[in-house]
């Protein structure tokens, strides 16, 4: 099927916008807490997991997406979040601890909740997957034609709630989608030390739903499976398990020292960066043009600066806030 | 207000019924859980729904909690008010991070924008013999984790309004029934299970404490099956000549320390009565809440009775010998006199 | 590969020993029950699991074990701990609640650990299957041939654990074999309402290792299959997962009144009941005696009824013993 | 007995200096767990045993925790000593059946024949923006339950004592260090997270307090890094003319209930200061200690500092407000003595 052409270059859009992002929160992150690292410390403090690489997996999935689908996603969350269209301004709000943010700062990096679009994270490895299904059982329940989407890393594949929730989701036939990102590490851990077989889309068949490897961390070979899968998902279709091996670029965290991967794996990572592919497979086949590309970077960037400048210039919550929503 | 012509019910059809009228009354409640369908969950709590509200809305699962709460929490956050029934509560642990990290938090999170409203139903509490795995309450442990409200009913009539009051909550409420209250016919006989409940929905309010029996010597303070325990021991105790007050707190979060306070200034005594491990929990944050409240009126220090930090044990000696019972209760009360 | 005798034989009789140690429970149990039932009341309180018609499952795998093998068990462990040789007095004691048991009262049925042979078992779904993973990973660094092996029902398959644990020996290579039970039934929950598939033991494709269903409710076919796995494990090669179809006679406990399953479904295990075509077999190929089938049910009965003697006629352990054993 | 030419070592590096010699010592004695191989641990708790003793001694694991500290417990009943880490403390609940339902009871469940000699090693504490997942010290709720030993050390000699005596001991030991006192190069420097380890292997016994500093006028008992709180408060207070003696716990199973009423009894004031969630906790148990022995000596109601039962949230003004810190250990203080 041929892929209109706003959808491919929507996706780069939607690339350059994380990709940037990613690069600003690195910046800031790290400029104020080197030379001597200190976590606590800076504009940003925390863990600060991010996802250089892996924007394709993210972008190919939400051209599919419509108004009331819902997202759990992982500790490495903002790819998804942005390509599925989350305030980028509340967003980064939330990033820098803000009252402005969308958890008036209690939540951060690994725990942003929109409510529109419907997305949510978390810093706990493949807990979000029940939630995605539990989403899906209210669609279901209430007639809706919506989908949940639940993402997850090659490590969380390894964890119980995969294994539940997989099972539920089949057996329930809800209309969910389980997207792998295997970028072949847990930390430090390769997924050779982590999991007993090959490719985790092999996994879909302990739960007769289909599974489908995506061996390139190509946009529109993610695109094209996804698409397929959320429309069986949408039409009544059921569950489906879809692992896209993709590219941690950067440090599991922030302040990684990435000892465990090797300098050719690095420099292998890089060379086939999506950033440089992608745009030069699009400029090629003559899809965008350089006029565009330009028009479009300055667009994006602008956007994520103006998110930033936002979440810079917000205040603090109040200390004593700390006190509020434990409960409704 | 029990009239001759009140309606009697067990406290487990007290719980059926709520659930069946806000299940009626509310097209978004529903019911998830291990054998919650056609067996009616093994506690009855969800008797009679299968045959009334269907198979979509009357859910058995997989031996899956991670799964099916996670899902719960999917669901609640969709529109939906699900109740979720964890069979026993010792097995708390194979989930307790959808429930802990994840239902009890996301409110907080989120900066209060995303509700999570949904009730999990557990079956606590010893007595008869089940070991170390089927026995235990924790509730102690519920309440130390902020995020969920944490309900425990005595009686028929709180049973009843407190699940009614937890599905209309917009928050996570854990709602923790001791199956000693229950009045199951393959349970020892228990009087105080069966009670006037009114026909009509109502609520019991999460947060306030009962008296369940006014006095003046002395305050015992506990809840669930212990409440039973408390009221025989204080009648015993009353042939004796001491006047024993009986708070049964009904919820632990919200705590009513108030009510707490207020039984310990008038009392001056108090005696903290829990099933629950002993050590870092209940007990001491009832006698630290009075300690914060009313230390100045006390007449000897707060003394309390609970499981001794040994795991439940099977054999029938053994249990009775680490469970609260009125004897210990009596005697407890006695020796707080005495001090 | 022939079966000798001999192994066909004990099987039997091991068949026969715990089918009459289950009806002795049962009777006991019940007996100080009825007719108003009190589940705290009796010699025998508490929750009682019983085997009755699973008994195949059990004897089938024992012949394969050797000194120092573990089992891991389930809340429903009986036939298995008297298939692999448990101390029956003090198995019976322990159901009994007496200071002889096997945990001096403290565990009850669903807490039997003996250590000579090493068995223990759990009320909780699945709680055991990564404690036969770890006594595999001891006897792998400790150079040993020891295998261990962890029973669990269907509907532990849907359980976490039962995900992570395989995942575990997989990657491991350890020698451990998972063994199913499967009984269609959860409590009151059928199979197809818990499981997206229909064979468990198509699960172990997930983890890279064999699975074999074993359809029928026949010693002789988990003879085979539990050779099999259990040599292969014991050389070096690693785990499997074998899935056996069988009964469970009577309810989840005692007490359920089974209104979930049909008359026709009951009358149809009654019918293929293990315990009739299993010596009508041995009888027919000539294996056994009449003379020599009565011999043996008079012994093991002697011996269960010595068993439970003993347990009826121990002391209690003292009330406050409770105390004891938190600690080493 | 500290001299100038003794050898100084952060607690991260004490910890795994215990480790090394254990497992030099022990061929029972291995680690598992997500990231302690080439990584050396996330907190480094298992630095340099992986090019010491080899993968086989050092295990990374998949993020199956259930799966691997399940099978701790079936390797130490099979005569290894597994010291499993899990992470962070916070994702206890997709493991927690294997800990408390299994490793904590399976001795008692035995009748003391199995043992189950393991050391289940987690980071806790927050404090630098880590949010409600990744911050939590949850030392009360493991507490609570009966059947497993809980240690956590605040400085390097306890640190090495304590772990060395835990993976020696034939029981589960829960060892519980607080990222902020382990001198980690990537945290805000700790001065106190730096002292003097001697080098040959030597053990703190589990369960026996630390009297941190000696004073007259109040006793400060706590925990982890909030001993270093409480010690810069004593600093303060003592120039303010308040003499305060600062207990470390040190462990919380077995819990030194003597020192906390020996402390209470000389000085005759009590804060308890707690980096853990207030209610149901660690407060209100040594609180309730004090009450249960030192009753008659106190003079004011003893107080408590701790988390005020809200989740730990990211941003930094928030966090600071909820944690406790040397400014509000002062005031308690103050409090206290006007009281
Ligand atoms: C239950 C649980 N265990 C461990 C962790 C610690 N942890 C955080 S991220 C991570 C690795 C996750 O790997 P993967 O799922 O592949 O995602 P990636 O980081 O590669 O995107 C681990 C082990 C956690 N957050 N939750
Ligand atoms: C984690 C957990 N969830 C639920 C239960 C309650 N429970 C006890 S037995 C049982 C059914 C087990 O089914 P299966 O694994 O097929 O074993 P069977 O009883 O059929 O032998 C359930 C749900 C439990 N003990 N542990
Ligand atoms: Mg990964
Ligand atoms: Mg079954």
């Amino acid at each position: 099927m041929e892929i209109p052409r706003d959808d491919l270059v929507a996706m780069y859009a939607a690339m350059v916008k994380i990709r940037y992002f990613e690069e600003r929160i690195r910046e800031i992150y790290l400029d104020d807490k080197l030379p001597a690292f200190d976590i606590a410390a800076g504009r940003i403090p925390g863990e600060m997991h991010l996802a250089a690489g892996q924007e394709p997996v993210a972008v190919g999935v939400m051209p599919h997406l419509k108004d009331g689908d819902a997202i759990t996603a992982t500790h490495r969350p903002h790819h998804i979040a942005i390509a599925q269209g989350v305030d980028l301004q509340q967003m980064a709000a939330e990033i820098f601890g803000k009252d402005t943010g969308l958890g008036h700062g209690k939540g951060g990096h690994m725990h942003l909740f929109s409510i529109h679009p419907e997305f949510g994270c978390s810093g706990i490895i493949a807990e979000g997957m029940p939630v995605a299904v539990g989403a899906a059982l209210a669609f279901k329940k209430q007639g809706s034609d919506n989908v949940a989407l639940s993402f997850f890393g090659d490590g969380a594949a390894n964890q119980g709630a995969f294994h539940e929730s997989l099972n539920l989701a089949a057996l329930w036939n809800l209309p969910v989608v389980f997207i792998c990102e295997d970028n072949r590490y847990a930390i430090s851990v390769p997924k050779e030390a982590s999991t007993a077989i090959a490719d985790n889309s092999d996994r879909a068949s302990a739960y007769g739903m289909p599974g489908v490897l995506v061996p390139d961390n190509d946009p529109v070979a993610v695109y094209e499976v996804a698409r397929e899968a959320i429309a069986r998902a949408r039409d009544g279709g059921g569950p489906s398990l879809i692992e896209v091996e993709t590219d941690r670029l950067w440090g599991h965290f922030e302040g990684d020292m990435d000892a465990y991967r090797s300098d050719e794996f690095k420099a292998a990572m890089a060379e086939r960066d999506p950033m440089k592919t992608y745009p030069a497979r699009l400029l090629s086949e003559g899809v965008l043009t350089p006029e565009e590309q330009e028009q479009l970077i300055k667009e994006a960037h602008a956007a994520v600066d103006e998110a930033i400048a936002f979440a810079e210039s917000s205040p603090y919550p109040r200390p004593e806030d700390a006190l509020l929503h434990v409960f409704a | 207000m029990t009239t001759l012509t009140e309606r009697k019910l067990t406290t487990q059809k007290a719980i059926a019924e709520a659930i069946a009228q806000e299940m009626e009354a509310d097209e978004s409640v529903f019911v998830m859980g291990e054998d919650v369908g056609v067996y009616g969950g093994i506690f009855g709590a969800t008797e009679g729904l299968l045959d009334r509200f269907g198979p979509d809305r009357v859910m058995d699962t997989p031996i899956s909690e991670t799964g099916f709460i996670g899902a719960a929490i999917g669901a609640a956050i969709n529109g939906m008010r699900p109740i979720a029934e964890l069979m026993f509560v010792d097995f708390f642990g194979v989930c307790m991070d959808q429930i802990y990290n994840n239902m009890a938090k996301i409110h907080y999170f989120s900066g209060g924008n995303v509700k999570v409203p949904m009730v999990l139903t557990t079956a606590c509490g010893g007595g008869y013999s089940d070991a170390g795995q089927h026995s235990q309450t924790l509730w102690g442990m519920f309440a130390h984790l902020p995020g969920m409200k944490v309900v425990v009913p005595s009686n028929p009539y709180d049973a009843k309004g407190l699940m009614i009051a937890a599905i209309r909550d917009d928050n996570p409420v854990v709602y923790m029934f001791h199956k000693g209250v229950l009045g199951l016919g393959w349970m020892t006989p228990n009087p105080r299970a069966i009670g006037p409940v009114p026909e009509e929905p109502y609520t019991v309010p999460l947060g306030k404490a009962a008296v369940a029996r006014e006095g003046t010597d002395v305050s015992v303070v506990t809840v669930g099956l212990t409440v039973h325990r408390a009221l025989d021991a204080a009648e015993t105790l009353e042939a004796k000549g001491i006047s024993t007050e009986v708070v049964d707190l009904r919820s632990l979060v919200p705590l009513d320390r108030e009510a707490i306070v207020a039984s310990v200034r008038k009392t001056h005594r108090l005696l903290v009565v829990d099933e629950d491990y002993r050590s870092f929990g209940m007990t001491g944050e009832v006698i630290t809440t009075a300690i914060e409240g009313a230390f100045d009126y006390l007449d000897a220090p707060p003394a309390r009775i609970a499981v001794p930090d040994v795991p439940i044990p099977y054999s029938r000696p053994l249990e009775q010998f680490v469970l609260p019972d009125a004897d210990k209760i009596v005697a407890g009360v006695e020796a707080l006199m005495a001090g």
